[in-house]
Parts: C-alpha cells; structure tokens; sequence
C-alpha cells in the first residue's frame, strides 16, 4: 500500500521549532510541531523545510521523516502536541542556517510529499540497507512492519560519527549491523558484503535501501544479481518538491531521447523499486550533482 | 488609527486586456507550475487571474541531463530544457483536467523553427478551453546558426508574423531579457501583430563548484530567476510599457504583493509568479489576499486605478 | 583528517597580466572604493593586488540628485552619477596619497565624446605611479543620441582605438553587460587594442516604492550590483575568457573567497570587489585570508594553476 | 573639538547583543557589547549595524549612539564590559530582522563614524531639539555638557508613544518640555513653537538639533532669522558608512553644477553647521528620499 495523494487542499505548515539537538559531531536531530502529519505520513515520505520567510536559503530543503510522535497537551482539554522529528547533517548553506535554530523559533513545512515504501508483505524478512544519514526514512519503515524480528538493520558509515540512532532501531525490535570504511565501529568494510552475507542466509528476503548512490549502486548489483526485490529512496536537488519544477528528474528504465521516461523524484519517488529505474545512467548524472 | 479593513469593501481586482478578462491580476509564470494539476492540492485555481502552462513543443521534450537547478543568492538557476510532453499529449491528457476551472487557461508555447511555432500554434488555435497562447520566444533558432529568436528583433517580427497568420486566438509574446534594448523587440513583436506582450524570461547565468571546478548545472548555463533579478525586470517592463501600445504582463521575482506592485505602478495590466511557487505552493493565494488588503489600506477601490501611477 | 592548515607553506597568489605584477588577484571595483583613502583605516593597501580608484572625467562632476541608491533583494541599485574630483584634482590632490603604497594603482576613467575619454587618458598617461587605466565605456555618447559606447560595438572599437593612441599605459577596458552578446564587445576591445577587459559593470535596474509610487532612486533607473547578479557576471566572464585572447579580469557580486574563485576558475587572472566593501570595509583582507586558506586546504600551490581549470 | 579620525587600524566589530527590549510600541532598545568605545566615541557619531553575515539585508543600517557604558566584569580579573545602547523605530526591512535579536546574538558593528556635534563652550545655554526617534544623539551631547542646568531639551512626536526616555535625560539635570500633535502627552502642538519661547527667553542659547526633514527646516529658519548658532544632525540613506560610494551626499552652501559642493553626510557629517548647508535643496531631496 502506498501513500496516496490527499484529496483535501494542503497547506504550508507554519509551525515552530520544539529541540534542535547535535547528536553526532554535524548531525542534528530536530523536532517539529506538526499537526496533521500522524497517521497520514508514511514512511520513506519527506517534507520540504523552509527558514522564517525572507531568510536565505531561498528555496526549501527536502529532508525524509524520521519519526512522528506525540506528547501530552500542555493543559488538559488541549490536544496532544503531535511532532516529527528530522534528523540532518550539516552539509551546506541551508543546514547551516538550520543548526542554529532554537526551540520556538519559526519555520514552515511543506508535506508530507512523495512515494513512501510500498509494503506488501509486513511479516516477511527484510533487511534495511542505509549508508550514514541514509538511514533516517528506514526507521518510520521497520517501525511499520510487523514481524520485526524477521527485520536486519545493515549500517555502513566512513566513520563511527556517522553510525547514529542504532540503539533506536534496537528497541524496535530490528538486529542492527554496523561497518564503518575506517573501523572505529562495527566491522571495518562496506555495508554490501553484509549485505551479501544475509541474503545467502535469507534468500527471499526483501531489501530496502537509501544512501549515497555509489552504494546504492552496489546494493542494487548484489541484488539484481540474485533476483531480489529492492527499493530505494533517492535524493535529488529539488526546487518545489511536488512535481512542478522537473528539476529532481531520474532516468526510468524506458528513457530515450524520443521517448523521454523521466521520473520526479518528489512525486514518483522518492521511493522507488530497483526495476523503475535505468541504473547505467543514473549514477553518471547523480554524480554530477555531488560536490566533493 | 488604522481603519477597519474588514468592514470597509472589497476593492475590485478585475483587469481586462487582449480579449482576455481575468478576475485578478495575478498568474503563474510558465514552466513553474507544471500543467496546473501540481498546484491543485495547494490552491484554488479558480482564484487565479489566469492559468499558465509549461511551455510546449510540437514533440515530447526530452529536456537536459541534471543537475538542472541551483540555488544562488537570492535565485535560482535552471536548465530544465523545456522537457514538455508535447502539444498532442496536452490537448489530450492535460486540458481536460484545466477545462474544469473559470479561470482562463493560457498555453505557454515554443518552437526550434519558425515551422514549429506556426504548426504548435495552429494545433493549439481550435482547442476549447485554451484562452490564449503565450510564445516563448528564447528559443534558439536551430536553422540559423541556434541564434535565439528574441534576441534578433528581424527573426523575431518573422517568426511572430508567421504565428499570427495561423493563429486567431490572443497572442501574448514573451520576451527575453537578454538583449541590449528590449524596447526594439518588444516594438517588433507589436508590429508582427501581437495582442500582448510578456517579460521578463530568465537572465541567463551560470555559476561554478569550486571544490569540483564543475558547472553546477550540466546545461554550464541556465536562466536566472528569483527576487535578485526584480529590478532588472521592473526596468524592462518600465521601458516597454513607455514604448508600445499593447498591454504588457509584468514577471520577474515577484515574491510578495508589494512585489507585483511594482510592476502595476509602472503599468503592466497583470503579472506572473514563477520562482515563488517553488517556495511556497500557496504563494499566489498570499500575494492575492495581501494584494486585496493592500488596496483597502491605500483607499484604491479599483486596481485598475493604480495601474500605471508611476509618479516621475 | 584535515592537514594542520598553519604548517603547510603559504600559497602563490601573485598573478601577472598586461605588464602589471600584483600580488594576488583581489583589487576593489572602482566606485566603491573611493580614492583608496578611505579605507586607508580599514586594511592595509599594501596587501591589495592593486587599487583601482574611482571613475574620473576631464571636468569635475556633481552627480545625480539624491536619492541616489536603494537596496533590494540581495543587491544594491545606485545613480552617484559618476560623481568625481576631474582628473586634475585627481592628480593634484589624490596621487600623491596613493604613491606611497607598492600596489599598482589602476585609474578609472570615462567621457562622454571620445575626445574627452582621449584627453583623460593622455593627461593620465604622464603621472607616475598610475600602473593602468581601467576605461569605463557604460557611458552616453552625447554626440550620438545618448547610446552608450559599451552597448554599440562600432562605437566602443571606435572610442577604445582613440584612446589606445594617446595611451602607452596598459589599458584595460571595463565592459557593460547590458547587451545581447558580449562577445562582441569583447573582440571589439580586443580589436581595438586594449590589454585587458574586465567586467561586468553593473545591470541596469529600477524599483519603485509601492507607497509614494515613486522609483526609489532620482534618477528612475540605475545600476544593479552585488552578489544577485553573480550569476550573470559568471557567465559573461566565461564566454569572454571564451572568446579574447587578452586576460580577463572578473567583476560582479564577489562577497567571499568562495565567489571570487568561481571567476578565477572560469578563467579570470583577477577579480575586482565591489559592493561587498560597503557591507565590510575589511571584505577584501576577509576574502585574501579565506582564499589563502582555500588554496592550502585543496592543495593548491599556486593561484595560477588554479586560473581555468573549469571542468567541462 | 570634533572627533578625529584615528590613526590605528579600525576593525568591524564582531560582538553580541547583551539586550534587546521594546520600550514604547515600536521602539526598542538594545544593549549591545563594544569594547573600545568608551572613550573615544563623540555625542552625534554613529554605528554602521549588521546582523550577522549571509542574513539580509545586505547592508548595513546606520543608527546613532544613544548611550556608552559599562557592566562589571563577569569574573575577577577580568576587564569590564563596555557596552553601547541604540534606540531604534522599526520602520522596514532591516529594523524588522533586528526587532528579533536576542541575548547572545551575533551581530557585526562598525563605528564609530562621522563627526559628531562641536561643543566650544561646554557651560553656556544650550536648547536641543528632538524630533521623534531623533532625540537618539542628544543624550550623549547633554550628558558631556557642564551645567547641564543651563540645558533644555525639547522633545516633540505625533503622539506619546513616540516620546521615550525624557526621564533619562531629567535624570542628568536637564529640563524638558514636550509637545505632542495630538496632545496625548506635554502641550499639543509643535516643537517650534517651544523653541520660539526659549529663544526668546534665552536668545544666546546655542541650539542642536536633530528629526525629521520638516522639522529641522523650520528649527533653522527660527535660528537664522535670529542669528542663532545652529547644528543640526541629518539622516540619508547609507550603503557604506566610510565615504565611499557617495550615496549619502547632501547640497553643501555653495553647491554648483560647474563646482560641485557635495558633503558626505556620514563622513562630513551627520552633524553640521547649519551654515555648511544648502537649505532650498536639502529638503526637496530629502523628502523624495523617504517613503510615506
Ligand atoms: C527526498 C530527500 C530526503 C532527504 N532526507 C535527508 C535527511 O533525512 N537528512 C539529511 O541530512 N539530508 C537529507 N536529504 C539531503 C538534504 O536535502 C540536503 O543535504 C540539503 O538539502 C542540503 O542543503 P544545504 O543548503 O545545507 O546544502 P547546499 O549548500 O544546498 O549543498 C551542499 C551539498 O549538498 C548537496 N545537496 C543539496 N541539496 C540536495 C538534495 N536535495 N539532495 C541531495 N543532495 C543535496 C549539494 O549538491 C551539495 O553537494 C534528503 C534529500 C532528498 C531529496
Ligand atoms: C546617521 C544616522 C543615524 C540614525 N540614527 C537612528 C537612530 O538612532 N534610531 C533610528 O531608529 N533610526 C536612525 N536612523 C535611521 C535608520 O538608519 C533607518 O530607520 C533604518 O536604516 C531603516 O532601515 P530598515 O531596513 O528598517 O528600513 P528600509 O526598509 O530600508 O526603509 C524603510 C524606510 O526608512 C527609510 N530609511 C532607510 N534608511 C534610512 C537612513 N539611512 N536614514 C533615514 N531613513 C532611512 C527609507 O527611506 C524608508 O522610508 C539614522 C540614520 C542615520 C543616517
Ligand atoms: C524551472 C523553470 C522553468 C521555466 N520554464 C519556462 C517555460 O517552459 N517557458 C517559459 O516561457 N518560461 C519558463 N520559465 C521562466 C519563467 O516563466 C519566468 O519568466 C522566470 O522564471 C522569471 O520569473 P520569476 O523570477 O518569478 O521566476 C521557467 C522558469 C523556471 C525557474
Ligand atoms: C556605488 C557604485 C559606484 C560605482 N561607480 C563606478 C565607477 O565610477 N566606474 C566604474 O567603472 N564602475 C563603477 N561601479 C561598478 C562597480 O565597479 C562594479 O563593476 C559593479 O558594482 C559590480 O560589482 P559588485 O557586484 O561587486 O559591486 C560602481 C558601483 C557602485 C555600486
Ligand atoms: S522538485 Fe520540483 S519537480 Fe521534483
Ligand atoms: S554612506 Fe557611503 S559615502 Fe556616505
């Protein structure tokens, strides 16, 4: 079942800040008061965050859901205040205007916009692959399913800075399983040879994954190579978030010149099953939108 | 002491040029607000001046490889390449959707020939519900050179001339702001016959990684839009108004309804929101409601009265 | 882990061009600058690539009425008027402040008849300590209508080869962007014998208070600058780095180290800082920290072998 | 004496705001920390004000000094903290982005700038005149004047919100009368008209002013036509504060197209003689200046 499109008019979301907290050398873990956003988020689903208006950075930032939740009303009667929680690293002039926010300061939130995970099977096995902050849609995710026992957590990080949250994961239940490229955490390597690991043990399971696309990459050789199900969320430069700019465009599998398949990644995606998409070149042009 | 603005009456928004009665003076730019359908969950189109399209093409358009977008200070960057479904697929897929609204559709339009304009135009001339066409005329023109059309005030008067013949709905030109003196082609595109002219398209910019020593769009160049380029927008819409007859549509920059204002004092009959709807889905509705209040607090019981007022 | 940044050698940032040695490719953009004194108490000209003064004329100037600058999103537009001294007083007066420092010191200059910009340039030819001459031609011709020499390529080849025979300084000619293809400007300056071309000069812009509807500058219509319009001021230097064989020196919007590299990799030997000294009077020694810094972090030895090395 | 140039290297001040408080609807007070000022700032300079780098606006927004002081050190062994205090009217753009400071706020300084009122008698009658959010560079000019009994300060605004800390300046001995517009504090009417009264009581009085364009114009035409001394600190719109980029000039006595006699107001200026300037055309530009 996929997230559908709400019938009713959405509107920009003027809400305020409630923590903004650094948990990890550059990342931050931002809660939000969002009325509206429970029960009809789903997971792999973003939202489009902007500053107080008149602030730079112009245009929104897209940033995936880690987690909605609730707290008791401030007085009785009230309703309890429902919140999301972002979780993002510091990367550019956008984050940077981010970090510096305090509770109670204003912002606005567009969403929750796009293609969640589709999930036909809650009680399967699963594994969750996600390359350092690409591991914030895959807790809303393993929150959903049911049989979570049956749900691996894969965790790849350059270093053990990266690897956050996975206490969290735990409490749901998940089995996490860490690398760092550096070996301060977990097995030192990547990510994908446990990857391969498990899906010799558990062959049929179905493979959920969101990182940086070199891994992304590697995760979808491995498992195309055995025929197994994947989906992945990926990221884009986005301008509007709902499907108006092109400027978050991926290349499907049927793209040609002639016949331009090309897929928004706000509104077709971010999500998307391994098959939708043309590997070959999808690497060169993500590639391109990465500074170094 | 600030009046009651609740109690006092609504001022009248309606503007009228080209054939076309719009209820407001406010429009989205093309290529911002998809086919409509995109802002729907966001709006009421019915509230709009008028509805703008992603520019078409004879043909679906690929467009550019990506990165196509990047922020700058105070603008954006783009180089969609005018990635469009086509004209055919329009008529057939997306009108019926915009047909369901009273606000009148405009069908934003390009071509790489001068064929390509006639026959996109001439396709889009007995379509029902399309209000009138708006011809992007910063398209280069592949059979002399990939020189730009509007940028070439003779190429342009050809080309519009050559759509005006196939075309009797309302034609509005618009212009690109990259030429020396946009008085001359906006003169050109009124004596080629056009009901209305538009401006400005995006200035074109390009902006550079340092670390990766790489274009940060693929396309090396893009169009420039946003708030930093208002003032280089309310200049040309200024000139042109002071230099031709036919109504004229003021875009650039508009973020807010102090924004669009400027563009009415200087004497464009309507205006068109492009890079805002980017930021905020619901920004044509706020610069509407602001744009009523606007008027109630400065006694302007008609906008049309504030058109032009420009004081030199 | 980051190299410890302080241990590691201090990079070359001296550049060379047109017979001119300057110590690092940062100078001010003549206008906002003033004669060099007053930021005297800001940084040390010593540290300056060189120092680029004011725009001077044959006769002392008043200017526009004021007001006279307005700010708008992310930019400034002002009308001084090209407000100076003259070139006597200049001479008299300013010089003998500006030979006390190492820097070259690159003379702004414009007219408004090709005899005065010759004239000027002869009277500036004599003075020691001048290293160059920068020629403004964003100027009204008022032999010829009012169009401005920089957006007339006949014109600008004209006035530059007038000027080139009464001229045995290097002589670095400043281009307007406000023109369909600046390429043409370029080649004509080129042709006409100039050293060097820098650019862009500013864009020109109007905004109105939506009040008083009145424009928000005297003059009605002025010059757009500051970091806005990088993205115009990138391209233009890309496609005249492009085009001329003459170094290319890089003007438009450079707030930080970061921007000014933008321009260096496009192919810029230099760049000058404008507007971004009215926000900071120390943004230049700023700017020369952060690109040392810069240089050292991406292991760059030597500015030059950075200069152009965009990645297409 | 008149502030002189100093010869050291003058730096922007990157420092923090220590306060920041709404005194009367729309105007607010802010304590800002500036080492370096106590003592070497004059009654009438002023400050080029930036909120921090990368917000807008772009530039920065003069504002005179109100006050100079100093809090005790936070620890033993430590200097004092000198601190300046701005009054400032919210009224566009950039005071609406300063009206949200907060304790702690980075924030950039230059300053202090221009040439502040000349005091050749520090014990004579002295009249200062204040119209509004101009009564700002007086107190400074009142606290360094010696018989302060001999001072009379005369405040005049639209209405009583816009008349602010008369107590402050009583509190240095000075006597002051107010006049409203609509009467809802001091007498109804105009300032002028309270000049023309001191005058005529004190008509060796020296008289500084500072307001609005109207108001100063009618303050030098009673000191001219009673051959009274008259400084008078003017406003313009800014961008560099230094002298630069010409923006802030205003017609000087002599004044010609063939001999221009432009003044920088934020160099020769704000404070001038009123004989330096050039009355017919100073308020004819001024007020195309300012918006409704
Ligand atoms: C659907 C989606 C979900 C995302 N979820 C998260 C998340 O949960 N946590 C998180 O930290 N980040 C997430 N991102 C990435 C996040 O949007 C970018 O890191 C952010 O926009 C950078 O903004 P900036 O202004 O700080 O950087 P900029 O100054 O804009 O750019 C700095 C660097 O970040 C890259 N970048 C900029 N925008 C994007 C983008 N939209 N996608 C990918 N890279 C970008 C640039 O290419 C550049 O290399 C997500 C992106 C998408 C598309
Ligand atoms: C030397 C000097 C000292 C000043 N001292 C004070 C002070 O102590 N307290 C105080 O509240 N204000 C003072 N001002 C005025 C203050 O600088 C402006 O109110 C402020 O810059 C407005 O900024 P803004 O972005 O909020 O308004 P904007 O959006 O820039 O403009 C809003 C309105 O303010 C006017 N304005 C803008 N800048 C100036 C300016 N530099 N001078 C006059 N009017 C301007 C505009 O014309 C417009 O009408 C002083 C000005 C000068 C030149
Ligand atoms: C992403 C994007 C796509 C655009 N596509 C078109 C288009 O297809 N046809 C067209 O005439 N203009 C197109 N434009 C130009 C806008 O319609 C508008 O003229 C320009 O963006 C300036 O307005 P703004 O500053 O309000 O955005 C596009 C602009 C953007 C940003
Ligand atoms: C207030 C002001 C005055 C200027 N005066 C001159 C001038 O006298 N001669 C000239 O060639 N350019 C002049 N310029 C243009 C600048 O030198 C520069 O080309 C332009 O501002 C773009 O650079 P920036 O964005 O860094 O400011 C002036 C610019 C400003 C803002
Ligand atoms: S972000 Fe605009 S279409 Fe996807
Ligand atoms: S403010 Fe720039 S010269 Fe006075």
């Amino acid at each position: 079942m996929r997230s559908e499109e709400k019938k009713h008019k959405m509107k920009n979301l003027q809400t305020i800040v409630l923590s903004n907290q650094e948990i990890s050398p550059g990342y931050f873990r931002m809660r939000i008061l969002a009325p509206g956003y429970k029960g009809t988020a789903h997971p792999g689903q973003f939202v489009m965050f902007r500053v107080r208006r008149s602030l730079p950075p112009l245009l929104r930032r897209p940033f995936g859901i880690f987690q909605i939740g609730s707290l008791p009303a401030d007085c009785e009667g009230m309703p309890e205040k429902e919140f999301i929680e972002l979780i993002y690293k510091v990367v550019g002039s956008g984050t940077e205007v981010m970090r510096e926010l305090h509770h109670g300061d204003r912002i606005e939130l567009l969403g929750p916009l796009g293609r969640g995970f589709e999930i036909d099977d809650v009680a399967g096995d699963k594994i969750l692959v996600g390359g350092g902050i690409g591991l914030v849609p895959l807790y809303m995710l393993a929150d959903s399913l049911a049989d979570r026992s049956r749900t691996r957590l894969l965790i790849g990080g350059r270093s053990r800075e990266d690897i956050i949250t996975v206490t969290e994961f735990e409490r749901l239940g998940v089995t996490s399983h860490v690398t760092t490229e550096d070996g301060s955490l977990g097995e030192e390597g990547l990510i994908t040879r446990i990857l391969e690991r498990k899906l010799d043990k558990y062959p049929k399971a179905k493979v959920y994954s969101c990182g940086p696309m070199p891994m992304l990459r590697a995760v979808e050789a491995i498992c195309s190579a055995r025929k197994v199900a994947l989906q992945v969320s990926l990221e884009a430069l986005m301008a509007c978030g709902v499907g108006a700019c092109l400027g978050c465009v991926v290349k499907g599998r049927e793209h040609s010149e002639q016949n331009p398949d090309y897929l928004c990644t706000c509104r077709q995606g971010p999500v998307f099953h391994s098959h939708e998409l043309d590997w070959d070149r999808l690497e060169k042009s993500a590639e391109q939108g990465k500074s170094s | 002491m600030k009046p009651n603005l609740a109690t006092l009456p609504k001022p009248r928004l309606a503007v009228e040029f080209a054939g076309l009665k719009l209820k407001n003076p406010l429009m989205p730019a093309s290529g911002t607000f998809g086919y409509g359908q995109e802002f729907a969950p966001y709006l009421d189109l019915n509230q709009l001046g008028a509805i703008v399209t992603k520019g078409l093409s004879l043909n679906p358009k690929a467009g550019n490889p990506t990165p196509r977008i990047a922020e700058t200070v105070s603008g954006m960057l783009n180089a969609i390449g005018l990635q469009n479904v086509g004209v055919d697929a329009f008529i057939r897929e997306k009108m019926p959707f915009l047909e369901q609204f009273d606000s009148p559709v405009i069908v934003n339009f390009f071509g790489n020939t001068q064929e390509e304009y006639g026959e996109v135009a001439a396709r889009l001339n007995d379509v029902p519900g399309v209000a009138a066409l708006e011809m992007n005329i910063s398209c280069p023109n592949v059979k002399h050179g990939g020189i730009v059309f509007g940028t070439d005030p003779k190429a342009a008067f050809d080309v519009i001339t050559m759509v005006r013949k196939r075309l009797s709905k309302p034609l509005i030109v618009k212009l690109t702001p990259n030429v020396t003196d946009i008085r001359i082609t906006a003169k050109a595109a009124e004596d080629a016959g056009a009901d209305a002219i538009s401006l400005i398209n995006t200035l074109t910019g390009m902006s550079v990684d340092v670390r990766t020593r790489k274009p940060r769009i693929a396309n090396v160049i893009g169009g420039l839009s946003g708030p930093g380029i208002r003032p280089v927008a309310v200049r040309m819409t200024h000139q042109v108004v002071q230099t031709v007859k036919i109504p004229v549509i003021g875009i650039g920059g508009i973020m807010r309804a102090e924004d669009a204002l400027e563009f009415l004092i200087v004497g464009a009959r309507a205006v068109q929101v492009g890079t805002a709807n980017f930021v905020d889905p619901n920004a044509l509705q706020t610069i509407l409601t602001d744009l009523e209040s606007f008027c109630v607090e400065q006694g302007v019981e008609d906008i049309n009265d504030l058109i032009g007022t420009l004081e030199l």
